[in-house]
Parts: C-alpha cells; structure tokens; sequence
C-alpha cells in the first residue's frame, strides 16, 4: 500500500458518523479507539438501518405471505446482494450469512471436511487466528486429516516459499488468512492459489481482517471460500458471511440441522434444500444481515484509497515513533513488517520488561484502547518466544489525535513500567 | 379487496380446465414446492409432430397454482417444451419486471399481473409450467 | 391454563410499547399481527437496549482491559445472569449464547453426540419441529445412534404413553418440544422426565415457544438441557441461549473450534477453556445477547398470569369462532386440543378447499399476519394427511381487536375460497 | 495519572521480595492464566509444624502480578494452605465487594484496592496466591 504525501480525506466527516467516538473514557478523557482489529465501532447509518428494521419489517424470513414477511424476506435477500457484491460474488446464492468469521470456518471445516478422508491433507500456516486453526485440530480429531503448516517470515509474513515442499497430492485444502490480526501483513493470495491449482486442492481465506479495507474480489483472487464477520466491518455483531464458489457449495453435504435448509422432512429421512438456504439452518440472524448489509453500502461510498492512504499515514507515524522509542530496555519491537508496505494498520510490539496488560492499562487511562495478548494467535506468539504482544489497530475514522494519544501514553507507560 | 383474489383468477381456478389424469400419456411429471407444500402432476401426450397433443393435470395447490394449471390446461395443445418455455420466460418477466403479459392465446396471463407484488406467490404460478415444460421435454 | 373471566391486564399499555405495531400494512389498514410463533416483535425498552450497547459500550468482550472492552464483558455477563435466572439456572455458567434454538440444538447433537456409539437411542417425537429432529437424522448418519419416536395423540399432544415402550436402557436422551409450534401442547415434561431417569437418560426440552410465555424453571422441570430463541421471546435475532447442567456440559468436548474457547493452542493440539467458554467459539453475539438480557428484563417485569389469562381468552375467541364457522366444506379443524386446557395461544386450522396460502393471503389484505405451510413440522402435518395448515399465534400484546379482524377475514377468505 | 500504576504498587513489582528459585522445596507448582498468558511459580518449603518455612517465586507476568507475589513473599511465612485461602478470599472480597483489606501483615494488600473497578485484572492478583496455595497444600 502507497502512502501519498498529499491527503483529500475528510477524517472529521467520518467521526461526525460514530456516536461512540464521541463519548468520553472513564468520564474524563477523549477516546482513541485503536483496538479496531478486535470490533470496529458502528456507523450511525447502520445504527439506523438496524433499529429501523426492526420497527417497520420484523418478521421471520422465508414461507411467509403476509406483508411484514414478504418486507423482511425481501431486506434479508438485499444484504445478501449486497454482500455478494461487497466481494464480487458471481451469484447471490454464493453467499451464506453465518454467525461470523469463526462459523463460516467452522463450516467448512464440517461441510467440507465431511468429503475428507483420513490421510487427506489440509495446509495452515503458523500466523493463523485459533480460529481458522482449532476447527482443523478437531477436524483431524474426526476423520485422521493431516495438518501442515507454512511458516512464517522473519517479517511476520506466511512464508509462501514453503508452498512448493508442503503442498501435495494429498492436499485438499489451503487455508490461511488474508490479513494477519497481528502482523497486519498481507498474504501473497496468488502464490497460494497457484499452489493449491497444481493438486487440484481448494483455497479458503479468512477475511476477517480484510473485509472493513473496502471491497474485495474473491474472482480476481481466485480462492473457492471467503471468510469474513460483520462486526469488523462496521457492521452489528451476531453474523457474518462464508462465500462459496456456487459449483462446490452444491456439492457439499448441510452442516447445521433445523428450519429452512430442508426440500423434505419425514422421520425416516430428510433432502436439503439448495444453496444457501441449505447451510442456513433455523432462523437467521436476519436484523444482523440487514444491518451487515446497511454496513457494506456504507463501506462502498467511502473512497477506499483515499481511506487506505489515510490510515496509511497514520501507520507510519506509528511505525516511526516505535522505533524512536529510546534506547536500553525500554525499545519497543514491532512483531511485523517496519513499513506499510503489503500490510495493513494492525501494529503489534513487544516492550522488554513491560507487560502487554499493564501497557494497555495504563494507555486507557489516557482513553486509548488497545488490545494486549496473544490475539488469537498463541502458536506464532510461542514462535517468537513471547507471552503476548500490545497491538494498536486503526480504523478509516482514526486521526492524528489518535496517533499522538498513543505515542504519548505510551511514554507515559514505558517511564512508568521500565 | 385484495386484487389476488379477483373474480378471474377465482374463476380460472374453479374452471380447472384440463384437470384429470391422461390414459395414454407419453410422460407424467410430478414437481413441488418445498416452501409451501404445492403438488403438480402434469400428464402430456405428445403428437407425432412433436407438439402437445393434450394434458391433465392434478394440482394439490393453493388458487393461484390451479389457475395457473388451468390456462395451461386451456392453451398447450400445439406448444412444445420449448415454446411453453417462452411463455413461462414471459410470464417471469411479467411478475419480476413489470413486461406485458403475452399477446395471443396466452393472453390470459395478464390476469396474474396482481401477483408481481407478491414475490412469495410467484412460485405458484411457475410450478405449473415447470411440470409441463419437464412433462413435454424427451 | 385457566381462563379467567375478568381481566387486570392493560394490553394498550403494552402495545403503546411496541413501534411495530402502529404501522399500517400496505400503508392502509392497521396491523394485526398473529404471527408471533415465528417471531415476536420488540419493545422500545429492547430496541434502546440494542442501540444503547453500540453507541456506548461496543467493544469485543473478553481478554481487553479497556474501558469499552471491560464495560462490554460486563454487559455480556450481565446478559447471562438475566437469562439465567429467567430459566432458574443454578449457575451462570450453564447459560451458553447460541445463535438461536436451532444452534443450541445442533450443538447437543454435537458435543453430546460425540458421547454416543451405534446403537444406542434417541427418542423424539413425531410433533418436533424440523430444529430438534434434522440434527439428530445427522448425528444417526455420523454415529449410527438409533432414533426412536412418541406418538401423537388424536388431541395433538404428545404421546406420553409410549415412553415405556420406547425408552429402553439404550436411550441416552430423550429431546422433545416443552410447546408444539403447531398445536400449542404443553408437553407432559413430569412423564418425559420420570421415564428418563428411570434409565438415565439425558432429557432435552425445546423451548422455543415456551420461552416467550414467562419464566422457565428448568430444575422444577428436572431437565438436563433447554434450547431457547431470543427473536420469539421479544428480543433481538441472531442470538438465542442453550441452558444445561453445569456437571454435563463441564463433561462435553467442545462443537465450534476458534477463538475464546481454548485454554492453550499450539500447532500440534489445544486444550478447551471451561464452561460456558468452551462452547462459545469467536466473537458472540454481544450486542443481541444485551439485547435479550433486556427482553428477559422487559418479561419478567410482565405479571405472566395475566398475560396468560388475557391470551388465552383471545384464543378461546379464536377457538370458538373456528368452531362456528359454518356448515359443508367450509368447516375449519383445529389441528391440537380443541379447548385452552394445558396449551399455548398457537392455534393451526385446516379448512378443506382452502389452501393455507390463500387464506394468509387475503387474511393479509386485511391486514392480519398469520403462516401457512408445515411450520417445519412436516412429519406431523404428513401424519395428518396434511400438506400445510395456517396458523394464528397470540403474543401479550394482541387485543380484542386482532383477533375480530382474524375472525372476519377468515369469514371473507372462505367466501372467496370455498 | 492511573491509580493503578501508583509507585506503591509498582514498587512493591520492583522489590520482588521472595522472588527466584527455592533449592529445597517441598513442593513447587505452576499455574497459567490462559486469558493474558500469565505463568506463576511457587515453590514453597514446609516446616515441621506444617507452616510455610520459605517461599520464592517465579513471575512471568504484569505489574500486578508481580506485586501481589511480592506480597506473598513478604508475608507467606508462617501461615499455610487454609490461611493462605482466608487471606485470598479476604483479597476477593476487597476487589468485588469493596471489602475492607485484612489487617495485620497483609494490610498491604490494601495498596491493591484501586484495581477493584477493573475485573478484567482481578485474576492477576489472585494467580500468585492459586500458586502459592496449592504448594502449601498436601
Ligand atoms: C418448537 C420450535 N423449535 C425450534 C424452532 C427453531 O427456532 P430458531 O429458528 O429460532 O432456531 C422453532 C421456531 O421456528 C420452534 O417453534
Ligand atoms: C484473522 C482473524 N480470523 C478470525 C477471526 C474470528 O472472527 P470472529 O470472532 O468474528 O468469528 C478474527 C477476529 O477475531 C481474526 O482477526
């Protein structure tokens, strides 16, 4: 990602739009919401979508002729559409709304995974979130696949050089993230897929860190599932969405039982319905998609360069300043590239002889929220010898005052913890 | 009161015209609709021509499935499958973007135009056709 | 359910509450919603609640040491408490958010099917919704347990009377509806309960439509599990709770791997955090759980008794009126007990010549929303030689007025119909 | 600024009274936070009279975790695995019902009160005594 020197990005208009980001942390001091990575804060436009569902279209989805039912199944068709563009789905039915990234993972993980066999290899790497890492263990638990990991760089990237020595016949599955939660780096997509294309294997990506940057292409990126949760994207918690190549999808046998995901019941047996209805299963989280929907049209009329060049820049100053920290123990490492190259905002550091708990404790008191621990991500902490790191993560409506909050609570924290 | 429920769409239901089962057809297909429960069996002899000869059908189905069943039972004999599969391109297009119903024999499909407002009900007026469309195919 | 003849119960005062419920359906005529067994509407308290936690408290909950991550957790455990104590839990922990009945269910056929060999038994009944019998067809095709089925009586209850037939020492649970969404049947939970642990079987209860009556006392009930949904209870979608004995969840493998429900993880193997964690993997439905911690709020602060009695003196209206509609083939049958001894207000008839779907429809243009179709409860309309019924569900909040529109469009669709 | 971070608190971290490896323990136990990654380590040495004799300790933690060791190392001695849990429940009872802090040599605990208003770190001031505990028990 570029930097330019030059910005036309109307930062306070953004802000104007997030109620919370006017409130103030612990009654006294100006919040600086840096823990972006973890949640993102929600748009009033969505805020409103959300209520204005429920005021004038509740209704269950799906089966229901009368007027709020037909306005509900309608709103929850749109999210759809409008997800499926989000990600230039081919098709609508492309998209499954789920509980979040972690469900549509998981759904894989049962759906797919019930087409492996024991000895079937699937391809993870060392940078993963638990979540696209723990549904594979108890995978290997069910059924005897094999799991193999990819390395990771020096830089904190996925060491896509290991492709060619893990990736084989026996692969079926490659499986790692797009964004890194803690090194923000950007996964090489491409090498990915050339691999999996070889053997024939599927290419899934976790997408949770890459959903809120704007749009994505998952044809231009030629994976077969897209990963990705709501409320990382400025959207309401309680859903997210797994897209699916239509052609596998199909394919693949239901996971979760229940409401809607059947052509016919008997007690003897059932048949499932088609794509998606067949991997949505009892009633949806549909005020949840309305509003998942609401956050996508928001994300879309956003310049998303002009927001990349922003958040860019305020990176940068990040990057700079956690390098100049000075000098004895107190220097602070970043866990990740030192530049803005092929990443995003997410910045995790290590401080010798400063707790991840203890900076964050005190950088709150200063109203800056950070998250500290190992994000998810315990084995690639493990990796590099570390109980946890500190991660500052921005979103578009971060600004300067963010930035300067956390440089000089960070001062403040180091003179006092080192 | 409610523009569904007009007296034609009543009244091409009640007729039923071509209801029944067929002794010689050349197929039988049986489809449903899972959403609502709709059951449509279309019987098809076929000419030696390659045309409907004629149709019964059996419709476990809501008013506007049978009125549907019934303008088919009315219009099919000289149609093929792929000449009702125009009509049902037609009647999609009718419902979903607000075209003209056919001109011609099938005319009386304008009589659907209310249901356009109702996406849930489309599905009863295509299930029809797609039993005679899959009932007159080889 | 006694019916009392007079009535303490101000239901204007409650609908005054509810937004939806002043909307005009097709911009025309008041709304009359008797569509409640699918979903229940929200009440401003709800709506606040959902939209208060975004603009206020969001953050992800768990392992942050924020301001915004703690006041997040804090609400998400106060959510817990709520429905914990709405269904008489003896401890917190036994409360695990799910995405709704149906994901609670799913994750008993997991976690505790996971406990089960070939061969040993399930028993349902023949009145389930397709949410408590899909997941166990799935879980008899994964392990080979046997699945084993209770009568319906002529009345629409079910059968309580085989229990000594069919629950043998190779049942291990027992999962049946607390209320049927077809017949409104309150199950004989007592007979249910008596035969399992004659055997020591584990005894689920869907509650999905007993849940928005009033408080559930699930030790009075003598159950192991509970499932409920927060969308039918007043509360927001996309979220609903699974309550079991702490000493038989503490013993279950996890079902969803990811995030928040480990202890460690490693490439190589993980171990699982303690109940309810460990069943609650990545990000949950934070702000819905809120959001029905506030519906549950909002319920019990409703005198139930009243509540009962003023429904189901709605339903008798009903009851009588289908019963006097009139003579030939415009007969309607109530499909379940024909009075409101030991049932809910769910009320489903058939009228032969009349399809379900044409009566919701011109019901509609009346303005009342009712369901027709097998209401995911094909095996039983099957039984009944029926394709579908059309369905009228009382929540506290309908009126007098309500059900004179049901009784008069009904008058008017069988006019037109039959 | 944070009333957390009060140089009491971080000097009591600073001293890490009783901390390092104890050659002749009894008993040594480990215990993990599994929400931060904390690891504490207790050895403890019993006397004839079932009393701690010694104690040191090992904290990969945070400020707070380390000052509560300290505090254990300055204190432990003496006591054993039942008044070790009177004293935590006392520290429990400070942190979620604004109990006062127990008197006598571990008034000092009373420096923790601030971290009362912070759930989220109450478990880094009561890993050290779960450790310390289960060393001294049997
Ligand atoms: C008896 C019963 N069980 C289960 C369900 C499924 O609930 P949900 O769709 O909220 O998961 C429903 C509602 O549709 C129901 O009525
Ligand atoms: C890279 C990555 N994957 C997966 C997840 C899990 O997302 P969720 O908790 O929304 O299911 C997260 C967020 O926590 C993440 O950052």
């Amino acid at each position: 990602m570029k930097v330019p020197s030059q910005m036309s990005f109307d930062v306070e208009a953004i802000r104007a739009q997030f109620p919370i980001l006017r409130t103030l942390v612990h009654g006294r001091v100006p919040l600086h919401y840096l823990d972006n990575a973890a949640t993102a804060q929600v748009p009033e436009a969505v805020l409103d979508a959300v209520r204005a569902h429920d005021e004038l279209r509740r209704a269950n989805v799906k089966r229901g002729v009368h007027a709020l039912a037909e306005a509900a199944t309608d709103a929850y068709a749109n999210a759809r559409t409008k997800v499926a563009q989000y990600v230039n789905a081919r098709e609508d039915r492309e998209v499954i709304f789920t509980s979040g990234t972690t469900g549509a993972i998981n759904l894989v993980a049962h759906a797919f995974g019930a087409t492996l066999k024991a000895g079937d290899e699937i391809v993870l790497s060392g940078l993963e979130h638990h979540s696209n890492l723990v549904p594979w263990q108890l995978l290997r638990e069910r059924t005897g696949v094999k799991l193999r990991f990819l390395g990771v760089t020096e830089e904190g990237r996925i060491d896509t050089g290991d492709l060619e020595e893990l990736v084989s016949e026996r692969c079926k599955l490659i499986s790692v993230t797009h964004v890194s939660n803690v090194t923000g780096a950007i996964t090489d997509v491409a090498a990915v897929v050339r691999a999996a294309r070889t053997v024939g294997a599927r290419v899934l990506l976790d997408g949770a860190q890459r959903a809120s940057h704007g749009p994505v292409d998952v044809q231009a990126l030629g994976v077969d599932f897209y990963a990705l949760s709501s409320h990382k994207m400025f959207g309401p918690s309680g859903v997210g969405a797994l897209w699916g190549r239509a052609e596998i999808l199909a394919a693949l046998p239901p996971f979760l039982g229940g409401g809607e995901m059947i052509r016919t019941v008997t007690l003897e047996k059932s048949t499932w319905a088609d794509i998606p209805a067949r991997f949505e299963a009892g009633t949806p989280p549909i005020t949840q998609a309305v509003g998942m929907g609401a956050a996508v049209d928001w994300l879309a009329q956003v310049d998303a360069a002009a927001a990349a060049a922003h958040t860019g820049h305020l990176a940068d100053r990040i990057l700079h300043g956690l390098r100049a920290i000075g000098g004895g123990n107190r220097r602070a490492r970043v866990i990740g590239p030192q530049t803005m190259e092929r990443r995003f905002p997410v910045i995790a550091f290590a401080v010798d002889g400063a707790h991840p708990h203890d900076i964050c404790q005190i950088l709150d008191s200063h109203g800056v929220a950070l998250r500290g621990g190992h994000h998810c991500a315990q084995p690639f902490h493990e990796s590099r010898g570390l109980a946890g790191t500190t991660r500052a993560s921005l979103a578009l409506y971060n600004n300067a005052a963010d930035v300067d909050a956390f440089l000089s609570g960070l001062d403040d924290a180091l003179s006092k913890l080192t | 009161m409610d523009t569904l429920y007009k007296t034609d769409v009543l009244r091409l239901a009640a007729q039923a015209t071509g209801a029944g089962k067929l002794a010689d057809a050349t197929k039988s297909i049986t489809v449903d609709n899972p959403l609502c429960g709709d059951r449509v069996t279309f019987d098809v002899k076929m000419g030696a021509d390659g045309k409907i000869a004629a149709v019964g059908h059996t419709v476990k189905g809501c008013v506007l499935c049978q009125a549907s069943a019934s303008v088919i039972g009315a219009n099919a004999k000289g149609e093929n499958a792929a000449s009702l599969g125009a009509i049902r391109e037609s009647l999609k297009a009718m419902l979903k973007q607000g075209a003209p119903a056919p001109a011609g024999a099938w005319a009386t499909l304008a009589t659907f135009t209310p249901v356009s407002g109702h996406k849930s009900r489309h599905e009863c007026l295509l299930l029809p056709f797609e039993a005679v469309i899959q009932a007159s195919s080889d």
